[in-house]
Order: structure tokens, then C-alpha cells, then sequence
């Protein structure tokens, strides 16, 4: 199977996570990760203005190369085994999942620290745009400073394999 | 020099074109000059805050060099995850 | 449902995910973790003693309060909506999963966090042991300072919840 | 002073039983004491390193003390998860 995928389709979180350790001896670590499209975050948009969807936007194929990329960089970085991440595009609904990151090690604290410098490098690296519908159109979302001081705060662990 | 250029997401609404293959005047050899040259055409290029650039589908700084036949895509910082 | 439940029975690891943030609007983040027996770790003993097995023993009443004690600590220190921790005890072979630690949060800084703060906490205060199963007999698998240490390290982020 | 005792993992192993109900003399008032007290019939409870504690189901350290019905655990490093 391959480590990255873009789609429109719903993934299964169990599917997922039990294929990282299926049949691997030395998965004794899966740490993973769900985002997932979030109603009272659409509501705190402008007032009166209720969000009623969100559209994924992206840049195919540099979508992939983007999110293989950071899979490469997180394998230089840590000792893992099996790393699955999983993106949707297109319209989805308040409560439906977005991302899904697995990362299956023999430790656990390599499985943490990949999973979420996965996450932190996706929302910063990885071209994805997302556009809230409301009863008055659409709104793209502006892009959080707190999402780069996450992935900023990676470069001061630069390398150096945990034991 | 010919260049495909790519915009996505609210600066593509904005340029209300997603892709447009360019014929470029001499002189013209990095990111940044190339967002200023079409910045003439499209007010958004240059009104823009924080745009982002790849070159070949690679994030680059507005520094980065382009190239004939080279695909670059301009776009707002990204929102996924 | 109970946040912490200890049993021998197995868990299915989509349905625990997918309860965490089910019909909660605010939950935009699911951190989880997966804990499995290791088949090459338990061929990591003395030479020429291949382990087909493991089993877990508690102490029945502090295991439940220990856990769910560790859950308070998380969210004192993050802003945490739904957590579920899950330990079997008794007799496992390699493959099988052992815990599984879920938290959901509206952002996923908070999730991580307290996922593997839960697991660290669990590895040092939770009364479980192992003994690992070998054609010779049984050996109860020792502590490992690397846990004290990941424990530790928790020590210096006393409170203060992240925004 | 009545006590319940519990012993377990290598710990019960090596002292042969999981739980006594136990009576002890006066002046003793700590985690530590009795386990010094209970270390003359278990050797093992004198011979084992970093030995952990429990008091009613709470893991304390040796100085901590006991009182008439409390539960007492004595237990090697907890290796779960």
C-alpha cells in the first residue's frame, strides 16, 4: 500500500491503524492522528454567518510529493516502521475526517514524536486551502501563526535518532 | 523564455485564472521578478500578503530561480491538516 | 462509557477512535496511541530462549484509580474534551494489542500532549507487570530507566494550559 | 495494629504468598518499618531492589505512614503498557 493518498473518499481509522502492525513483529508502537472538520470552529466566523460546509482545495501531484516529502524527513529523523497519511479534498461536512496520520515504531516515544511532526509540517507544507461555505457565499481560511511556531519548534530537534 | 503558471485557492479566485502558460521578456530570472511582471496583469499578484511560490512543485523562496518550461504556482499560505 | 476501562478482553481500536469525537462538535483532534506485544522484543532475552507469550498482572482497584487519577492530571494540564484508556491483563501473544490510549481535543497540540503524557504516566504508576513467557519457564521483564526518564520530562511542563 | 498486606509480580513470586492479614506490634508506624518488620519471614521483601509501596491503593514512598485496616502493597517497578 502506498505511505501517502489523496482523496475524496472517507478512510477507516481501524482499517488503518491495524494495518500498520499487522504481521510486523517489531510494531510495538502505533501512534496515529484524526483531524476532523470541526462545527463550533466554523461558528466562530463572523457573526450571524453559520458554516454549513468546507471545501478542500489543493495542488495535485504536488500534493503527494509534498506529504512524501515530510514522511522522508520524519524517517531521517526517527527510527520507524510503517507511516501512513491520508489527506481528503473536496466538500465535507462538520464532524466528517479530514486527515489521518499512523506511524507505527518499536518505541513509542519515535511513533509521538513522527506522528505529530507529520501533522505540524502537513499544515504548513503540504498545499491544501480550505473554504468555508456560508449562507453569503464562500470565506477562505486564513492561515494560523500558531500552525508555524508548531513546525518552527522542530528545527531546533534537528536529527539524531532516539535510542 | 515560456513558463506555466498555476494559482489556487483564493488567489486564484482573486486572478480568476488556475493555470496560464506565459511568454516571458528577457530578464525576468527568479520567482520574484516573475510575480512582479505578472502583477501588471493580475492587481492580486501585487496585493497579495504572504504568497507563497513553488517552482516544479517544490515550495522555493521568492529568490529561487525559474526557467523555460518550468510549472510555478503561486498561492496563499496553506490551510490543510 | 467509562474513560478507563482494565479487561482481558481485546478492543477494537476503530470503535474506541470513533467514539471520542462521535456527536461532539467541538472535538477536531483525536491523538491515540496503540500499544502492542513485540515479537522481536521478547526474542531480545537470554540466548536460545525464544518467548511465546506474555502476561500481564495487576492490582485489581489501584489499576482503575491509578488510571483514571493519571486521566485528571491530563486534563488539569490540557483542555481536553473525550479520553478513553483501555489496559488488558492476562495471557497475550506477540501481535496483541495490550492499551490503547485516546484523546480527543479541540486542537490537536492539547491531544498529543496528554495522549503520550497519559502513556508515560501509565508506565511508571500504573500497577502492571509482565512476565514474558520462555520454553524454560517465566521472567518478569524489568523496569526500564528510559521510562523514568520519559515520566520525568513531564515534571518541567507542570500546568498552563495551551491556547 | 491489623494490617492487610499484598504482594505481587516477581515480589509474590519470590515471598510465596499474595496476601496476609497481619498483626503487628507496637512502634510500627511507617511504610518502611513494616517492611522491615515483614522482611524477618520474607527474605525476599529485605533482599529486593527499589521495592515500590502502595498505602490504600496509592503508591507512596517508604517513609509514609500506616494505620490500623489500611491495605498495604509491596510490588517491584510497574512495567505495563
Amino acid at each position: 500500500m502506498s505511505e501517502v493518498s489523496v482523496q475524496t473518499a472517507d478512510f477507516d481509522v481501524g482499517v488503518e491503524i491495524e494495518a500498520l502492525s499487522s504481521g510486523d513483529v517489531g510494531a510495538g508502537a502505533v501512534a496515529s492522528f484524526v483531524g476532523l472538520v470541526r462545527a463550533d470552529k466554523l461558528a466562530e466566523g463572523q457573526a450571524g454567518e453559520g458554516v454549513t460546509a468546507m471545501t478542500l482545495e489543493h495542488y495535485p501531484g504536488m500534493t503527494e510529493s509534498a506529504l512524501a516529502g515530510i514522511v522522508v524527513e520524519a524517517r531521517r529523523r526517527w527510527d520507524l516502521r510503517r507511516v501512513r497519511v491520508i489527506h481528503r479534498v473536496g466538500r465535507l461536512l462538520p464532524g466528517e475526517r479530514i486527515v489521518f496520520v499512523g506511524v507505527a515504531s518499536s518505541h513509542r516515544g519515535d511513533a509521538f514524536a513522527a506522528c505529530e511532526f507529520i501533522m505540524d509540517y502537513l499544515k504548513t507544507q503540504a498545499p491544501f486551502w480550505k473554504k468555508e461555505e456560508t449562507p453569503d457565499g464562500g470565506r477562505w481560511v486564513d492561515a494560523r501563526e500558531s500552525d508555524d511556531v508548531a513546525a518552527r519548534r522542530w528545527e531546533a530537534v534537528p536529527g539524531g535518532k532516539a535510542t | 523564455m515560456s513558463l506555466k503558471v498555476l494559482y489556487f485557492a483564493g488567489l486564484r479566485e482573486a486572478v480568476g485564472v488556475s493555470a496560464e502558460n506565459i511568454d516571458l521578456p528577457a530578464g525576468i530570472a527568479t520567482v520574484g521578478e516573475l510575480r512582479k511582471f505578472l502583477g501588471v496583469r493580475h492587481e492580486a499578484l501585487t496585493t497579495a500578503k504572504n504568497l507563497r511560490a513553488a517552482v516544479n512543485q517544490k515550495m522555493v523562496g521568492h529568490d529561487a530561480p525559474v526557467a523555460e518550461g518550468d510549472e510555478v504556482a503561486f498561492f496563499p499560505p496553506v490551510t490543510g491538516g
